[in-house]
């Protein structure tokens, strides 16, 4: 295949993008806690990325797209340190079939693991061992990621080649099952094992800086043009399509999710518009290819008034998901997953397309989540039985930026001024 | 000498400044306070979930005076936070044993 | 036409660009207000986000570039929903002369109109129902805005089609008319009929949060690449020029805004940068493709100036455009319009051009003016007679954070002590 | 040549994000200093933002690529404001050898030169006068970046085509040179010349702001992307390796970082992440086109290391380099073009390249840190005795924010509620 | 009329105050201070910088009380606000010459 | 007992903490205030207009003392935080009725 210099150009900013939605949750989950745990939450996501983008050089890229070992992920030594991944026999940059070198196709699948596990941070904030987030971010993605992605993306069980595919193709576009079930599920069973924060559902953690959760949205949405606009893999119409798609599904589920507000609790908040911005996101993730942009309107308004009510059930049912991933990303995720049964404008049940595209969409989302979760689990004990999970509860209170990392967000006066010697 | 402490509404303070001007007071200390009494709160709603803040933003003044003013500066404040609705606070009097004025050193009503 | 994967990767980034500008100016117009009303203020550019984008999939792209009607607006059912608006007749996502699918340009022209409308927001800051700016939003887009476009690059009566070509051929390049005159014209007439906060010109109503204002100038030039770069509709020298030509009138704007403050007032203000800043974004704006990069040193720096001063109007004139969208937008969006009667380098006076083009430059942007004051004055008076547009005086003193959204920007030790109960 | 679109969709996109890296510049620093001086921080970024652009269309970008003189610098009349450089003899847009036109290159190399001007300022933080600072960013660029652009990249001394590459074709992919030593070099010189702040050593000086430091920081990594994926100057296969050895290097630079914070003080901070960020950016920038992801570990993961003990220096040296522009930006500056002489895999040490890479390597490294250091050292000194660089030691304690600009970052509430009269 | 003032741990403040109430106490002002003494402060450490801050975060809470409750008030604060730790904090009591309730104008007892 | 209570320049803090070390006292509260008094305010520019902030950032240390360590420790504020420039604050002395310590209960001298 000859190099296409527009396809290549929009697969380098589209990787661009998804980078900076790892920061971007950052902010967005930053924002959220208390600010005597800002700086350990962001750290989190930082961590999570630096952590991750190394192991995917070493081993990711070959686990989820090098030579198949049963369907369930790649040999992590096929192209191990990327070798054999960038270059063709002859020294030349390998391309692929849309005209794109094959190593801005790994940039590009690198930061879709790099978020992934970042998402997972926010279920158990401002209370674990930083030393244990790094070394499960290192686990978590190769035990639960990379064979996901080889599952969904790379030719395994999950994808247009494997066993469900004789009902329908199964339909991931970006990584609704991927990225949002997996760090969802994975979230779900991160919460209950890591358990519950001191004072959790008695004591007020409200956020601490809303501009900061807002801003941390708006990267999130810009970035995502790329992690959903980049899933054509080429500046075509498809792209095109899943660019409107996603504006205007996230649009509605914002105005899903105020509406709830609105009604139930007499107030649209600016966090409800932050947060529905991230359910509309979701939901279209997986659908974005498949559906009209007036069919995403109704699933995205749909996926903020799901998620508007998915988030109270963790008090209802006592697992402290701090920052609501089960409740926005797995409940969206699985939303955007099945809606496609719907929606999807070639083969959805609400265009006559029948009954088997929903049945293998929720065939494959329930696969996603038995899986994510099994391996979460297994990760999440181990670690918690080895290194622990949790900070002290003096640390908890006394905010764990202090105790953690030796530093505190914000300047006061005081603090200011009391130094006593300084040391290099 | 006496301190006049006032917890009032934040609002209230250009007026409570011009106030004591007028008396004759030129010096305060102010500081931000919340506070808590038959004013009641708001509700706060993150995700569905409301938090109850029942502490109101204040300001507390604090005017040292010699005796003979206190009374003229209690009032002073005093009119000057009124506007009649429930939270516009307290002002009390202490009597103090001296006051010195840091940068000369003196004492007394001539450190005011 | 062929698909240009080029054109279209730098026209899907340029629409991801325009529209991360809403969220930028959410942060700079948030942080110019009190801290007690800075998540109202972000939230009117997020709802403008959210109802505007769903309009534009349904109706808004049809008015704007649908069937003409008489030269003023397009048929809102030609293409309602986007339906004949994406593929061809043999389902093949049509493609416009650039090579770029249409989809890919209808995100583009969306990402437009929503920025239009949350630009309005900031003469209103800190004082209106959350409720009456969403219906207005609704409204307005669909009256004032989707016409305007279509009247000057829908083939309209202000295009080169238009009746006033026959003296010489408008020229706006990326929104002079349809976006900055049409929301400075809109904000001025708001602020009239909506009125003054309580203690405006007495009371002291400082930016809360510079750092804030700084990060959104930034992100609006940033977007501003896509806004001006995107409206080549290509990739290639024209979008190059319009590049350099934002950013060397910005840059010069920021020198004139500063230097009129370090002689009138003593003092160059970051503030004031970021004024100038976006003083000189809008000036280019209409003119980007038409002056060289020389001639937008002084465009741009007369823009600085031009604003520095007119910002002080409202003082002098009584009507609180609390956030200067008159001052900033309809200054320097009349004078960019017009500057190109003198700057542009095939036409204008200064390159021996002849009065010609200045002269429809000056029709064009009077036309829009008038256009837009008159359908504001009726949306906004008959939004008054209805839902109303003020919040209670108490409301505006406490701030309209709490009073409309239940929240409060920022926690602070003692809120965070105090709560009594958590229900979900 | 034939244009080609995308190509200049990537040049043009690499341009915005390389544009964008000064304002993210401005909040990694404002966030470090105090919160009395946060605004002259960020000011000193969009002050050399400004003067750069301008000065740049005038004679920069003439003194960079136009005709040569002596193999120092291009000639400022030669394409002054332009004339010439952008559209060939029969009125069309000239391209490049890659099928970008002209003006998108022009666009391009301009925010290079103004992100290394507003890199230095972080050295002289909190204590210098604005005016002064805005006549040394022209003279600066003018003098010292010009001419080392020139040198290195348009044809000069230190090119291919310069007496050096007889041993060896000199590489500088990004900027190591141009960029980062030049900055870091004036930065010490400047740091010395000024003076240290008032109370340097003795008196606490933390940031008061660590989530704005992260957000910058990302902004600067997103940046990044257009500044070594845009060096490739076409959206090929070395964009795409550039852009995965930015990533992995970075990651790797902030697990060294951290790291060394983890043994040597016992907690990883987030500054020490915001700063492995940056310290392996810079390092990759030389290296970025000529190394394999798998090096690219290593020499980010020993520039973290390198910069984490670098930082300290000043303390022990006793040279106030208020944010560590030489700590991380000469050091790391200096380890990336260097390392290339190891891990280049054509030429590298390591690569059996044998040494003459690494040679020329070093002695272009040499010759950029001496004629950094002179230039700047001549035009610090002729400001110190001429305008002076020092505000008084009042405003210094009282902050410069105040004293310098009229301004204050954040809102209190008692400074709200003391205002006395507004004019305009 | 007293003030009972005192200096206590951030996370009690909640308690206190359902202790002021359960004694028939509804009103009190709180703000923020920093406290320096016998409990340690903590170290930060900027880009290998240490710097030692020894002062810890409290809350000031300050009660107007009658000469009669002065006693139990002060009991009900030291009882909610006492973990044992060391850094619990201080109360302690003034006499006043005058209270003014700022909405009515009333003195004394009736302005609490 | 006796509350010594000093309203001081920001930047004096540091050394009026070592010289309370320095006579023995190893114990204060510290919190933000803003004073307004003969010391000048300032002016800041918001596009074009100007507002005038009489408010000076202080800050407010109060320290419990026996009633003979009182004269000591005014004495040790007022030097410490003395620089002879107009602004350099206040500091004055109120009798307490009592001091109670909230980790043990103590009271009186013992509480201090
Ligand atoms: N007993 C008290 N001790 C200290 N401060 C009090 C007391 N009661 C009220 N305050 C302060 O006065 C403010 C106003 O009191 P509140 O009872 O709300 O209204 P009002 O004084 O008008 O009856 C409170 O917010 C609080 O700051
Ligand atoms: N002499 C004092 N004057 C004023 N406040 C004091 C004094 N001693 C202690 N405090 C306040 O009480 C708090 C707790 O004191 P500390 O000595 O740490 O513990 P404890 O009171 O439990 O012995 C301090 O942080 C400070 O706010
Ligand atoms: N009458 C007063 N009551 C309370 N505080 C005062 C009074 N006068 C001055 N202050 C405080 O002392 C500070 C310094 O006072 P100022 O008059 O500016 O200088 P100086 O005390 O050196 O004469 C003020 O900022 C204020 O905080």
């Amino acid at each position: 295949m000859e190099l296409d210099t527009g396809a290549t150009a929009w697969m380098l900013m589209s990787a661009s993008l998804v980078l900076l939605m790892t920061p971007g949750l950052a902010l967005f989950y930053g924002g959220m806690v208390r600010g005597k745990s800002v700086l350990n939450m962001m750290m989190m996501s930082f961590g999570a990325l630096a952590v991750t983008a190394v192991v995917y050089v070493l081993w990711g890229w070959s686990m989820s797209y090098g030579a198949d070992v049963g369907g369930i992920l790649g040999n992590p030594f096929d192209q191990f340190a990327l070798s054999g991944a960038i270059y063709d026999g002859a020294g030349e940059f390998l391309v692929d079939d849309y005209g794109v070198p094959a190593i801005v196709g790994i940039g590009f699948q690198a930061t879709f693991a790099i978020i992934t596990v970042a998402l997972i941070s926010g279920a158990i904030a401002d209370r674990v061992k930083f030393g244990t987030w790094m070394v499960f971010a290192a686990v978590w993605v190769t035990l639960a990621y990379f064979p996901m992605a080889h599952m969904v993306w790379g030719g395994g069980l999950l994808s247009g080649d494997g066993p469900f595919a004789s009902i329908a193709a199964p339909i991931d576009f970006a990584g609704g099952t991927v990225v949002h079930i997996n760090a969802g599920a994975a979230a779900l069973v991160l919460a209950l094992v890591v358990g519950k924060r001191k004072g959790f559902g008695t004591e007020p953690m409200r956020p601490h800086n809303l501009p900061l959760v807002m801003l941390g949205a708006a990267l999130l949405w810009f970035g995502w043009f790329g992690f959903n606009g980049g899933s054509a893999f080429t500046a075509d119409g498809f792209a095109g399509l899943a660019w409107v798609n996603t504006t205007v599904a996230t649009a509605a589920a914002v105005l899903g999710w105020l509406l709830v507000e609105k009604l139930r609790d007499g107030s649209a908040t600016s966090l409800g518009a932050a947060s529905g911005v991230v359910a509309g996101l979701v939901a279209i993730t997986p659908a974005a290819g498949s559906v009209s942009p007036f069919g995403s309107i109704f699933l995205g308004a749909i996926a903020g008034v799901l998620c508007a009510f998915a988030v109270g059930l963790k008090y209802r049912l006592g697992f402290d998901d701090s920052l609501d991933v089960v409740g926005v990303h797995l409940v969206a995720g699985l939303w955007g997953t099945v809606a496609i049964g719907f929606f999807a404008t070639e083969t959805g049940l609400f265009y006559g397309g029948g009954v088997s595209q929903l049945a293998v969409q929720a065939i494959i989302a329930a696969v996603a989540v038995a899986f994510s979760a099994v391996v979460t689990y297994v990760i999440a004990v181990a670690l918690k039985a080895t290194m622990g999970w949790r900070v002290s509860e003096e640390t908890e209170v006394a905010g764990i930026d202090l105790a953690v990392h030796s530093e505190t967000a914000y300047e006061t006066i005081q603090q200011g001024s009391v130094a006593k010697e300084i040391r290099a | 000498m006496k301190l006049v402490t006032g917890v009032i509404q934040p609002h209230r303070l250009d007026d409570v400044k011009s106030s004591l001007e007028a008396a004759g007071i030129r010096g305060m200390t102010v500081s931000e306070a919340s506070g808590y009494g038959r004013q009641k709160g708001h509700t706060e709603v993150y995700r569905g979930a409301e938090y109850t803040v029942d502490l109101v933003p204040k300001v507390r003044i604090e005017v040292l005076v010699s005796d003979e003013d206190a009374p003229t500066v209690v009032e002073a404040v005093v009119k000057a936070a009124q506007t009649g609705r429930i939270g516009d606070g307290k002002v009390w009097t202490t009597s103090l044993d001296d006051v010195v004025r840091v940068r000369t050193g003196e004492h007394g009503d001539a450190a005011l």
